[in-house]
């Protein structure tokens, strides 16, 4: 399908909910091993807090639901990731305000939004080993997919985010609570960017699962 | 787990509430939230307000710091964890007595981002002007070309003295601002861990250390140090964090003060043999003690360790340092 | 062993001479002795002299309350161990301002029997007139038939405060010696321990407790308590603690101090998990709390656990209690 | 022999010094597991002393020797034991002023004078599970000692005062930090008790080994 319908974007962030709830435990390994081992705690939160505001949602246009699960999150769960993921949720809805359905390149501008966000928040750079180096591969991948096919694109955009989040096993921490690794912290996998890896991998798969 | 609590995921809720029924003349709770805390009398007319904010598993810090002659209000998270945007700007609109608010808390990513927000919508919706100064002070956690990247550890206890005692002179933002600036650029810390804490709600260590281990320059929620070795003797120690402070900050013929900070569990006992090779480090080096704070003054609740943190005096910080202060936790009058 | 210290012979002797370098203006040692810790004015002319004296290793307790409206002085032994006859005595003679001397200490064996020497030689020598009032709060050790036998705990602490502020107010000997004792009448506490300490020249565990296990009712050293079990929740601690020591003592519409003490390594978040509890079964039996103390008061080196204790309280005890106390480990500002 | 002379009790108390040094471990047991661990530390730092007063002792006048030894072990070790066991030899020492040799009734009056004092000083009475329930049965073996070799007479002693050591694990502890384990102190030795038993048996063994 070339369209990601109302109804399907919601089915797909409540499998990414679920999805990410499900992978806490390895997170708080990869956060343990870099930083303080909360990521699985403040993914299990976040999420927790968005699956039950999707349960009761009312808003129809899906640029201000996002806007407003970007708030949910950030209160639930008030750390580094939670703040920042909270606010590209945020910055990614107000670039989508007045959408009632996707096409993957409207994906692609929303994520766009909100890595301009997390850079302008955050003050990380591509490259600082964050979340940033899945994020940025998987525009790229979305931008650059000649398929029409949402579900392809997000494929490929999820393939692009884990091939980012393995590429920073050779990267220095450079920003956050991992950079007190200092040249430690090469070797380890960034706990974040396979977050997001992780998300896009379970969008991905519910689209797919729920056929062209 | 060695903890006496009831239900773990209510730790910071059921701490807070006794916290705030023993101490009802001091400290109260805003918005409804017990993890919105302020001084009893807030708001202050006239008066700079100082806020702060982080995680639990820190007391004294941050909460125990709020109090007459230093801070107004403390937006508390749970443990280890930042407060929320909505918390930290409900306190900071609690304690606006009209000259201000000073967001002054450690450098920590969760806690800047959020703190930040909560600047913004203060400023956005009440119009109160909100000046932000980081502490980050532990010279173990980033080199000096990289200082504004340091963790912020138990140095943000001489940051809230000096900060609060002139707030509570009738200083203005700016001052206080500055102030607390230029305390913090006198201020260096480092510390060692010798046994991890654990989280209530987690229930095992996120770290290990062996038994006859230790970790130089380790965090306050066990981030990760210079170097982890066997556990040396309390003058080794003590060299290798004065080794690390002196190389970062010119102490030479100063007079400073010095805070030796045990982590929790570590006692006071300890504290004072360490006291010993501070003192015979300092006269080699031509410094003098104006006033030492040993204690607990910012631990990570049952961690053993210990934290030494040097500010270096002028006059104008010795008088502020100097100037009363009192909370539940804390009351210069035991160190004057 | 996890501790931070030099050789463990020295241990004691390099504390000391730390704590005496820190505090100069609070506290000098006598007859050349640094385990003779007495006020940096004594004596003090026309005032009655406080001297207490114990074993190391209990921080704040028992030097740390030497100071303005608290003690006069202080014998020091050895990790655990009392004091030589010689320290007490030259203790009690060096705070002496000629208004005689109270002995204000722990009912433990060797205390005991070297105080009653000390006393004897102070009397012999220098007709110095010495009063003595034994600690023996400790509800856990002993039935009530027997209650001359129990061991003194954290009740000393108040103990200290009300004698201490008699005595400031220049009462006579015979005075601070009746409100010493009126206090103790009032006073009960109660412990549990949830890990052991490790004596530096031991360098092992005294006793040992299973990973889930705890001792309600255990003493200060180590003591064996009432009963070993499992580690219950905060509520089921809190409890059985004050179960005992409300059977003990007729707490019914009384109004009271409490005071919540780590015996080190537990955190005070824990000590303010415990106050909720300790209000809800107050509230229940019409118990109010006129102030609360809560924090490190008497402690076991690093071991895990807290213990409860209850002043009953009447207009007397209440004056003294919040009449003005500080030294470099307590200042009653911080409680008031 | 039926008198130790001079220098054989010099000999004899470098003796029990050495011998209950040797025995602090064992000592340090029993007093852990009814009170805190701390007697083997006691008994090794006042005998240390007493060892270290013996090798430079001035003093020709037996019962003089003993009042210094016991202020020597009560300023090196201030604890229960240290204090009691320091008035013991002062107080045995006063009853033995001017002697410069012992018969083995010399040795039971001295015993007896150091027991008295232990009650005035420690409020026990017999059977309340002390190193009274060694000291006391020992006095009693010296009184009917039918010999009049000192080495025979000290080996009943010992015997007895082993015996009654023995004894004191039917009694429940009534005083001291023991007292606080209760019924549960039943079944175990007393520390102090058997300390004394080792004191005179390394004291008989002294004598005899020296020959009739
Ligand atoms: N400044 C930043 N910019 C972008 N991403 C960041 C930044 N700081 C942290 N992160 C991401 O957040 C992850 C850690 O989140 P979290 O565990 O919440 O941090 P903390 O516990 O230190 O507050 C990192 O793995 C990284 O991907
Ligand atoms: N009041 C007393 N009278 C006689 N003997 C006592 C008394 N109290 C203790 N003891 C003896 O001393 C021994 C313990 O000595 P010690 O370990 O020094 O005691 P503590 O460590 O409690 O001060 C006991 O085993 C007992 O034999
Ligand atoms: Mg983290
Ligand atoms: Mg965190
Ligand atoms: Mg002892
Ligand atoms: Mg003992």
């Amino acid at each position: 399908m070339d369209k990601l319908s109302f109804e399907q974007t919601i089915a797909v962030l409540g499998a990414v909910a679920d999805g990410l709830i499900a992978s806490k435990d390895e997170l708080t390994a990869l956060d343990a091993a870099l930083g303080d081992g909360d990521l699985g705690r403040t993914v299990e939160r976040g999420f927790k807090a968005i699956s039950d505001a999707l349960q009761t949602n009312e808003e129809a246009d899906l640029g201000k639901l996002l806007f407003k699960l970007g708030k949910v999150f950030g209160d639930a769960a008030a750390s580094s990731f939670g703040a920042l993921f909270g606010t590209a949720l945020r910055k990614g809805g107000m670039a989508l305000k007045g959408k009632t359905e996707l096409t993957a390149a409207d994906i692609a501008d929303g994520m766009q939004a909100a890595l301009d966000a997390l850079i302008e928040l955050g003050k990380a750079k591509i490259g600082d080993k964050t979340m940033l180096d899945a994020i940025h591969p998987a525009i790229q991948a979305i931008r650059a997919c000649e398929s029409t096919d949402v579900g392809a694109c997000l494929r490929a955009a999820a393939d692009a985010a884990q091939a980012g989040a393995e590429q920073t096993k050779t990267m220095q921490s450079m920003i956050g609570r991992a950079s007190w690794q200092g040249e430690r912290s090469i070797g380890q996998m960034d706990a974040g960017a396979r977050a997001i890896a992780l998300m896009l991998d379970a969008a991905a798969r519910k689209v797919m699962s729920d056929g062209p | 787990m060695k903890k006496i609590l009831n239900h773990p995921e209510n730790y910071v809720p059921e701490l807070l509430s006794g916290l705030l029924a023993a101490h009802p003349h001091r400290l109260k709770s805003v918005a409804g939230d017990v993890h919105c805390i302020v001084r009893a009398d807030a708001p202050r007319q006239g008066k700079v307000g100082i806020v702060t904010g982080g995680g639990s598993g820190h007391l004294p810090v941050f909460l125990g710091y709020v109090g007459a002659g230093l801070l107004d209000g403390c937006a508390v998270g749970d443990v280890f964890a930042s407060p929320t945007v909505d918390q930290m700007y409900h306190v900071t609109k609690a304690v606006h007595g009209g000259a201000g608010v000073l967001h002054l808390f450690g450098n920590y990513g969760g806690d800047v981002m959020n703190f930040a927000a909560a600047a913004d919508q203060a400023a956005m919706e009440d119009s109160i002007e909100v000046a932000t100064v980081l502490v980050a002070d532990d010279v173990a956690s980033a080199p000096p070309e990289r200082a504004d990247r340091r963790r912020g550890v138990a140095g943000m206890v001489y940051a809230f003295k000096i900060a609060g005692a002139r707030a509570e002179q009738g200083g203005t933002l700016a001052e206080v601002k500055a102030d607390a600036e230029h305390a913090l650029a006198n201020t260096r810390s480092m510390g060692v861990a010798l046994s991890p804490c654990i989280l209530p709600q987690v229930g095992k260590p996120t770290f290990t250390l062996g038994d006859d281990e230790m970790e130089i320059g380790m965090g306050i929620h066990g981030e990760p140090g210079t170097a982890r070795g066997k556990l040396e003797s309390a003058d080794a120690i003590t060299d290798a964090l004065l080794d690390r402070i002196m190389a970062d900050i010119d102490l030479s013929g100063a007079e400073v003060t010095v805070m030796l900070n045990s982590l929790g569990a570590t006692p006071l006992e300890e504290l004072y043999i360490m006291y010993n090779r501070v003192l015979s480090r300092f006269k080699a080096a031509g410094v003098t003690v104006y006033r030492p704070y040993i204690g607990r003054f910012a631990t990570s609740m049952e961690m053993a360790g210990a934290s030494i943190t040097v500010m270096k005096l002028d006059e104008t910080l010795k008088a502020l340092l100097d100037a009363p202060a009192t909370s539940p936790f804390f009351d210069n009058g035991q160190y004057l």
